[in-house]
């Protein structure tokens, strides 16, 4: 049971925490033919698409309502109204997703009611789907951006099945959480399909996200779910949320179409895709395919050949919620210590981590207690590698943004194909680390010893 | 605020810009700040100019105030360099929260401004005023005079929210900052004959350092660079130098005009993109310092170095002749003045197919017909279908741009270099210049454009989208062929002004109907050029053309 | 056009050669059931042993005929014979594959006569399936020993169908080369049965090797391809050879079966893929899943992030000749220039590879060359990370043996997923090298383009 | 070749040997050779063993003379650490092709030896004889002596072909090798009267390492290391030494016999395993040097050193005893003596279920019995089926053996210590004590063991294929307790000797028909014990089992 600590800082140094309606901004960017809007001055805009362009290596649709300062002050109407119809005029998007900003929420522009003034003033928006949600910057973080998004998706684009309509056996929904990579969601897609199930997703970033050439210098998003998918989800049997921070949507889901849903906190790890498997054998009624029979005794072989090289090592893990309770729950398993956890917002997984504290901090905060505590592992966003520099310790990339390597979207962690990979991967940093760092010398005899009882000082403490 | 209002006015009326120099009086006090477009803008705010032009000062605490959105989601994400200190890599912001914004960030801030010097006890913090501690009153200048009485160490205040403009606006509203807190609050330990400032240069992937060696090698120190690799007592002592580059980036002209009018330290514009422009450049500085008081031996030592340097960097080109022969370019850069690098690039066989107009100023413009020849594209504004058209009309065999571009290169499959921010190369000097070119030519040979233009097996040859989207555009030019009414139509839509969506037919109309001879007279009337005034000489062509002759020229196409 | 060289030294330093016989006995491990015995002193298998157990981090079975020094001169048929029935009596195979080495072919011993001898002094062993290869040590090397094992495995194991049988257009059969590890067997697996066809390796040692948990302690090989299988090869439809060395086992399938075959030099790489897409979608008269359409695109727009990084490096790359050609013709295609190859003997891939020359050396002539070449980027087994410290470049790891990481079993270079993921791996192992060594400092301002003119003169000389 | 007949018969006839001394006349003149069972043999060749002998020895070349095979497939594979130079760790083969097995490979071995001498010029370079150029009849002997006599090196034959024998054997032929060309061929720049010499520790994991710096300040000097860390100029002037250690592995007994009876260099066995036996080894080494003339005021230094060091390690132990409490620990080892680190571990709180005495001495297992008690199980040899049983049935909870098992435990989902060649950390001495139990506590409580024993979801409880491995055996068993007949079978089939394939019944007949009383009769009869003599004292336990009662006892199973 890990203790929640909040830091006590005035000055956020180095931080961990990015914005919720860029995390709102991403899920819109699931959908298909949409335009997110950040309600704001440009700079809100500005930074998100630019984090976004250096992580996943696109062009990236986000516009805004370009807020001035005057504007700010009158209220943002004529602002909100222009962008939708400049927009509208210009991309012909199939959806316009709307966040709102710290600048304009510290005014309380009512956004809804200046959309529905603007269906009202201009037919050619009428039936434009739009979606609208609150994220203040200075609430909250890019997680609950996301997890708000998805959750008024729901609200607002899922058709309440009519009365007795048959629900599609074969037919689930999938609500991923930001946590989750393009590549993620593909290797998820595959698993789902190879129980003969059709799965929806909602947001669908593997299909907007991941890559691919598109079909024309489309200045919207291309691929993702379509609207008319999303309204469509109601016919599902099921759905799987995946991450704490889709309960939300999941009940929304629940509340408007009846549909159960079934939360999977983690999908990397050996349980937690046992967890997965068996759940799809049975809503699917089939028996696991021998492929994933396969590479579950791989993933097993890899956990063996890992535990070498991950066992005993001191972490330091700084990531949003859910991604910190699945990656640091996965290491702590393969034998890491997580001794120093850092991360941007409260969560009910917190409290359920394998550590003694987690704090919601900074990557000050990280360093330092990384520093005290003789962390040898570090695994966060692209954003921590000034830290790993400085302690010299092997630094695993996770979390958005990973501006300083390419590849990020396709970085798997969930499946057991995906674990067994990610098992490789770190295993593999930490024996160059062992060899570059840690190899014998007539000098640091007494090192080793001094540095592992620390190690298991730390560990009887739990 | 009404400080910070003046300070932006102030700045706009800004006579040592070049642009602003074509501007009226009317015109001038209407500044450079563009009127953003919801729904069609994009580009950084203010506080992100501000940070840009600033940040290179690399041993100074660099405080957000503001929600985590300003910090959090861009720090650490510029591409310059320091020599030392590290500290400007590190983000420190005051990420308020619900309750700051209701009760006030002063506090947080203050206790922000302890902590770092208690911490990490740097020489100065800049303090960056944001958008939502600006709505709500929060007075940073204040709170920054209280700290800097308090600690006894320089708290500078940079009063640049988000949304009072364009990143352009922040870069000044940053050196006014310097101009008011920092240049001239201490004095340096000695000072030299040889003592020059560069201003605007921010040491982008180290590039500073390409220049550096030379001007030690001549004996000439760069007493403050404002900011590459810059350090705060540096600036603060600027005042002292004896001399003045201002880079071509014109983000800071504002501190380079101050400087000569408050110290008289004469400047320059110059640019050490190129090989010509790198000798010039170095020719203007000695001859300044000379003309201060500097010993004139040093113009014979300083054309020594550039005879010597020009040699080795021609020979170094000399072996991509053979291999850039027949090769085109498309050009489209924004920060860099397109025609700084254009003679070297043709030196070293490349051709020229077209470069980028956006923000050049009519002497630039003439000085590219001059270099590249009256047929040379030059492209205002386009969409990406419309770039990828010109990069298969043109034939180019290679774009050379910044980051934002890149895609529309990338996806059609064409060679693309990195020419802006994110670069990981410097371009910078004679070294500069060949690294450039060694760049070209590995992104020009690379096999792997061969590789992905092949249509995949399940496509038809020729029934690639990028031909598709090709063959679309055709068909749409062969329609607008066919039908001269509707390819006049599109004609007059074509935007001149960006900023105030104003179409070429609503000008011309104006221009005809109205007999107008002026850009003010057509922005009195159309609004056109009331922007950034990006598009004044575009104005200026368009009424040059209806006065020489009636049927109207296309502008956007040329 | 490449210049095939040959290293005039007489001796090797730091071998990139492994002796043939292991490669026959890596064929072997292919098969289920199987135990390879190498006829030779206890070393011969011993020295093999170890290599694979390092390599793939599992119990390998490998057996010696144990030849002493008397042995060796008398003839081994005695310890022949003892080898077979210990084997036979303790391990059960389902078939011993039996190699010679340069102890035993240096006298000549007449295994073959052996075999027939013993079939007949044993009635316990009379039907017990047995394959020799004559894999001397002093000749060829590794992928010759897996290329001559798998051409006589066809020969002996595979039936010749019946007059008139009918031919399978399902089933396919598949040659992989000894470049291919177990995890590019899987995604090639998946790949082919995603057009509808029903694939057999020979040898398939993703089957064996590929670290799934075993169902026994078993001493034999476990999975792997059956000798029944193997038998019923006639059947398919067709045949693909991977890898110019799989020509000679493909032409073996074509003589004794009549099947044709196709032969695919690599599958690393776009134009691969794309030829390999192709030809399954055309003998299986299906159009390329939409999976692998989307891949496609993913692989493009992976080589477009990758060629900024992978462009210009100078390649040092040793490997046996078909791993040379897939890798290095795909790094070649990325933009990398292959400035200094090695390779351990003849192949008719040699003269087409993307350089100038191309040395039958070792590690020192491909250090020396790196070094006078200027090599900043190696491909090697990791027997190269001697030379990588000493010159301080990026070494990615390619081949057997990989004994310093693990998950080598699992290295994927084979389709376009395979091709993307590897681009990523390579491509943030140079960035991370040019963060390390080659960030700009005041004092290296001219470096750079020093050393970029090289690379141009270079180019400009093919 | 007849040489080394003559030197492999020499070392067989080695007093020195613990084992050796066990045997009779006739026993040892036959020695230590395994006549290995085809089909049935595991481990290195004599080759192997010498180069695992001398390769430590870093600043010299290696020269492989012969196929690709004997280098290629194995070099670099050594977790040796050097110091200083890295030479050791290059692979030099001559790599013989067709050619060189039809006209003989003399000649590219000179050529090989020159150009190493060109390239790389060691202080000296080892050629290590294989089997193919040995069959065909290479003199290296000869080449070695031409090409030292030609460039005025030390060129040092090693014949240990591979098919003379095993890899023990190798060892010896190594140090024979030693004896005659290297030791005693140069002189120290100085000597002092605390100079040793440790035989037969090759520095794994750099754990010389963990003892050296204890010798250093006791004013120890370690004149050789024969052989890790080694330099050649050390081992050539090792015969100045006033004492020696041999390290309990018995791989070098004839260098550490020879050079007493040469140079008069009393010597004895000792250990860095475990810390009392660390603690004895560093007074055996005093009281050796102060017998030769130290002041004998080292050995209360050395007291006051071991006492503090062991204060230290116990102190660093302790809290490990609540953690390890009710742990159960299966040794099984064969490089290291199983009793070697029993202590420490018991120490610590762990309880032995097992330990393997496949190399054990009678000695050793009484040792091990009193530290264990009787109830230890002493694990012969072991299909891994019968291993994991085992583990089971002990109830372990942690397996510490030598790579090769790894794979038992490992997919028994078992914790697992690697404690041979190939492991990662150095567990000699104080440090290396405590460092091992730190590893033990890491293993036994890394959560991954519960993650992989769970079944996978498609398996039901209990029925993983472990436990229906189990469950088979279990069934076996059943079937044997209900058949006594085939029990008594089962019984008499064990294997007792390894080598010479003899099992128990075959054994107890000879014993009972013939009332011998002897290993020497029973090997005569049987030709059991006639190969390693790992199983002498199974033979004697068999025999006074049988002459004390009449029903045998089960040996292997106990």
């Amino acid at each position: 049971m890990a203790e929640v600590k909040t830091s006590k800082k005035s000055c956020s140094v180095n931080p961990l925490k990015m914005s919720q309606p860029i995390g709102g901004a991403l899920a819109f960017m699931g959908l298909r033919g949409a335009m997110p809007l950040l309600h704001g001055s440009q700079g809100c805009t500005s930074f998100g698409l630019v984090l976004f362009v250096r992580h996943f290596k696109e062009a990236i649709p986000m516009q805004t309502t370009a807020m001035s300062e005057v504007a700010t002050v009158l209220g943002g109407f004529d602002n909100v109204e222009q962008a939708i119809l400049n927009i509208h005029k210009k991309t012909k998007p199939e959806i316009i997703g709307i966040c709102s900003t710290g600048v304009t929420e510290t005014k309380g522009d009512d956004v809804e009611g200046y959309i529905k003034l603007v269906r009202e003033k201009n037919p050619d928006v009428k039936d434009l789907p739009m979606v609208y949600v609150s994220t203040p910057d200075f609430k909250d973080a890019f997680q609950d951006g996301w997890e708000k998004t998805v959750a008024r998706m729901v609200e607002v684009l899922v058709d309440t099945p009519a009365e007795g309509a048959a629900t599609d056996q074969k037919r689930i929904n999938v609500l991923p959480g930001c946590h989750l990579t393009p590549g993620d969601l593909d290797e998820l897609r595959s698993i789902i399909e190879d129980f003969g199930l059709v799965p929806t997703f909602l947001p669908d970033i593997a299909g907007s996200l991941d890559g691919h050439i598109p079909d024309d210098f489309t200045p919207t998003t291309i691929g993702g779910v379509g609207v008319d998918e999303v309204a469509a989800m109601g016919q599902a049997a099921w759905t799987i949320a995946i991450g704490a921070q889709m309960r939300r949507a999941a009940q929304a889901m629940e509340k408007k179409t009846g549909i159960p849903f079934k939360l999977l906190e983690r999908l990397c790890g050996l349980e937690a895709n046992d967890k997965l498997m068996s759940f799809l054998s049975k809503i699917s009624g089939r028996p696991v395919p021998k492929k994933y029979r396969r590479q579950r005794g791989q993933l097993v072989d890899a956990m063996l050949d890992g535990h070498f090289h991950i066992g005993g090592r001191r972490l330091a893990i700084g990531a949003e919620p859910d991604l910190l309770n699945d990656l640091g729950g996965f290491l702590h398993e393969m034998g890491a210590h997580m001794v120093a956890a850092v991360t941007t917002n409260h969560s009910p997984v917190l409290e359920h981590l394998p550590t003694e504290d987690v704090l919601i901090g900074d990557l000050e905060d990280l360093e330092t207690m990384a520093k005290e505590r003789g962390c040898d592992f570090l695994v966060t966003h692209s954003h921590g590698r000034q830290m790993a520099a400085r302690l010299n310790i092997p630094f695993y990339r996770a979390g958005l943004p990973t501006f300083d390597r390419i590849g990020a979207g396709h970085q798997l962690s969930v499946g057991y194909r995906g674990t067994r990979d990610m098992i490789f991967t770190i295993a593999n940093l930490l024996i160059a680390d062992h060899e570059e760092n840690h190899e014998p010398t007539p000098d640091t005899w007494r090192e080793g010893a001094g540095h592992g009882h620390g190690a298991a000082a730390s560990v009887s403490a739990h | 605020m009404s400080s910070l209002s003046a300070t932006i006015q102030d700045v706009f009326n800004e006579p040592g810009c070049g642009k602003n120099a074509d501007k009226s009086e009317a015109e001038r006090k209407k500044g450079c700040t563009k009127q953003l477009q919801p729904g069609g803008a994009a580009g950084g705010c203010a506080f992100d100019g501000a940070k840009i032009a600033l940040q290179p000062l690399t041993d100074v605490a660099h405080l957000v105030h503001g929600p985590i959105a300003c910090e959090g989601n861009s720090w650490d994400n510029r591409g310059a360099r320091s020599s030392g200190s590290q500290i400007w890599r590190t983000g420190f912001t005051t990420d308020i929260n619900e309750t700051d914004v209701v009760f006030g960030g002063e506090k947080r801030l203050f206790k922000s401004i302890r902590e770092i010097i208690e911490k990490y006890d740097p020489p100065a913090i800049f303090v960056y005023q944001t958008c939502v501690p600006a709505m709500i009153g929060d007075d940073i200048d204040a709170v920054c005079k209280a700290a800097k009485e308090k600690f006894g160490k320089p708290v500078i205040p940079i009063n640049a929210p988000g949304f009072v403009g364009s990143k352009n606006l922040g870069n000044k509203l940053a050196g006014e900052a310097l101009l008011c807190h920092v240049i001239g609050t201490e004095e340096p330990e000695y000072t030299t004959p040889y003592d020059i400032n560069i201003i605007g240069e921010y040491n982008l992937s180290g590039e500073l350092w390409q220049i550096k060696p030379l001007l030690d090698e001549l004996g000439i120190r760069i007493l403050a660079c404002i900011s590459g690799d810059g350090k705060y007592k540096e600036v603060a002592s600027a005042h002292r130098a004896k001399a003045a580059m201002m880079v071509c980036s014109k983000a800071m002209i504002n501190v380079a005009r101050k400087m000569e009018e408050r110290y008289g330290i004469p400047f320059f514009e110059g640019s050490f993109y190129g090989i010509e422009d790198t000798s010039d450049a170095l020719r203007e500085i000695s001859q300044l310092l000379v003309e201060r008081g500097a010993d004139p031996e040093l113009l014979d030592r300083t054309e020594a170095l550039i005879a010597r340097e020009e040699a080795r960097a021609w020979a170094a080109i000399a072996p991509f002749k053979p291999r850039f022969k027949g090769k085109k370019v498309l050009l489209i850069t924004g920060g860099v003045k397109s025609w700084s690098v254009l003679a070297a690039l043709q030196e070293a066989g490349l051709e020229l197919t077209g470069t980028s107009v956006k923000k050049s100023t009519k002497e630039d413009k003439a000085r590219i017909k001059e270099l590249m020849g009256q047929d040379a594209h030059m492209i205002e504004d386009m969409t990406p279908r419309e770039m990828y058209k010109m990069l298969k009309d043109a034939q180019a065999d290679i774009m050379l741009s910044g980051g934002r571009s890149q895609f529309v290169a990338l996806k059609a499959s064409m060679p693309w270099l990195d020419i802006n921010q994110e670069r990981h190369h410097a371009y910078m000097g004679y070294v500069g210049m060949v690294k450039l070119l060694q760049e070209i030519d590995k992104a020009l040979y690379n096999p792997v454009w061969q590789q992905v233009r092949k249509p995949a097996p399940w496509e038809a040859e020729g029934d690639t989208w990028q031909e598709r989207a090709m063959a679309e555009a055709e068909a749409e030019e062969a329609i607008l062929a066919a039908d001269p009414q509707l390819a006049e139509q599109k004609r007059r839509e074509t935007r001149v002004c960006i900023c105030k969506s104003v179409d070429l037919g609503t000008i011309e109309d104006a221009i005809l109907s109205r007999n107008l001879t002026t850009v003010d007279e057509v922005r009195e009337l159309t609004n056109a050029s009331g922007g950034c005034s990006d598009c004044t000489s575009r104005v200026e062509d368009i009424l040059a053309s209806l006065t020489q002759s009636a049927p109207a020229l296309a502008v956007a196409a040329e």
